[in-house]
């Protein structure tokens, strides 16, 4: 299925690029499985999304934790925990 | 209850003015402005960049203030937040709540704040002598949240 | 820290401002204004009254500034408070806390304005419809400034 | 001793003058006292003062409770819980 993803903050700066759009596998269907997807790209991508490190997730506008599923045309976003005010 | 996302810098007098002439029910108003400090985590900032997600922000302020609006007995409610490059001594966020009286006003407003401070998708990034670097979330605000967690 | 009763409104903004720009390691202002509402106790206000006792006023005011400056980890603070005959819209009292950081902030702005409320001498009397009453004093201000009894 | 008196709010009022000098009899030394005897005067002074309303006493513009021990020279204000703010 085909979805949105975005990058901010010093994720963005990391991957080099602020969004994409992958079609997912079969299988590939909650936050988590995206993450895990993402680090098998190795590199970058590996120390970002191999859970060591707190990335936040939003869908569609909403933030969301990990178990969240993921449904074909979703945006879905990814970004360090956040430091406004 | 408002939210405004910009780039401009706000007129705290004007905006309090507002809330506060709007409704003759108001008996208190509570009020939190931020501003960019001078110093952070021992470096002198030279500038604070405001980078955020702009489909979300909005939505995410505004579920915040309905919270709020929900838990206490308030009249009005704004949030403005400030986004792009800012300087030490610039107003970065401002937060107004209005009621009939003061602890529901209180509550309401460092509610707004705590809440902010962990779910609204924003981020800062210092430059100093030394470069740029993002700022880190800090802990505290994440305690700060979970106090008014039921 | 600075206090001072008048007659004269105040402006929100300058107040704040000057508190804002006196010092760049302030990250966080809190403030809280009061004001007239139009009804009380079922009645419509005509005019409010505040009377106080010069001699005292501004050392029990000082006093609260102290305290709060003694219990929190505040930059600077200011009371404003009006007396003198007041309509429903205009201002009341004016308190700005400023600090580093908003917690403490927030906790002594309300300290300030709990202890104003039940420690500092000033007395409203209300002109409705029905003629001349005093204020009474609220339990729930007492149960407010107990919170913070040590 | 002498003192100062000075009244505020409904109190002054409900006796119609601000501010009196008292020289008070000897054994007259605790704000209580002071109550006890003003509420002597009768009438309005009795009904404040018999201790059936609350009334707040400051001694030189420090608002003290009913033990407190008042000396010559002191002034002494009586008034209603405040309402200001």
């Amino acid at each position: 299925m085909k979805i949105k993803v975005l990058y901010f903050s010093r994720i963005k700066e990391a991957v080099n690029y602020s969004t994409e759009d992958i079609d997912l596998p079969a299988g590939i269907s909650t936050v988590t499985a995206l993450k895990n997807y993402l680090a098998l790209r190795g590199d970058i991508w590996t120390n970002l999304f191999n859970g060591k490190q707190v990335v936040r997730a939003a869908i569609n506008h909403t933030l969301v934790d990990d178990l969240s599923t993921i449904n074909a045309g979703d945006e879905v976003a990814f970004f360090p925990p956040v430091t406004g005010g | 209850m408002t939210v405004r996302v910009q780039a401009e810098d706000f007129d705290i007098g004007q905006e309090l003015s507002k809330l506060r002439l709007a409704n003759s029910s108001i008996g208190a108003l509570v009020s939190f402005v931020g501003q960019v400090r001078d110093v952070n985590d021992g470096d002198a900032i030279n500038t604070l960049t405001l980078e955020h997600y702009p489909g979300m922000t909005q939505k995410a302020l505004e579920a915040i203030e309905i919270e709020a609006k929900m838990r206490w007995n308030i009249i009005d409610s704004l949030i403005v937040h400030r986004v792009g490059i800012m300087q030490p001594l610039d107003q970065i966020v401002l937060v107004v709540v209005s009621g009939a009286h003061r602890g529901d006003a209180f509550r309401a407003c460092e509610f707004i704040m705590d809440y902010l401070k962990t779910s609204a998708p924003f981020w800062k990034k210092e430059t100093t002598s030394h470069g740029e670097r993002w700022v880190e979330a800090k802990i505290s605000d994440d305690a700060a949240k979970a106090r008014w967690i039921k």
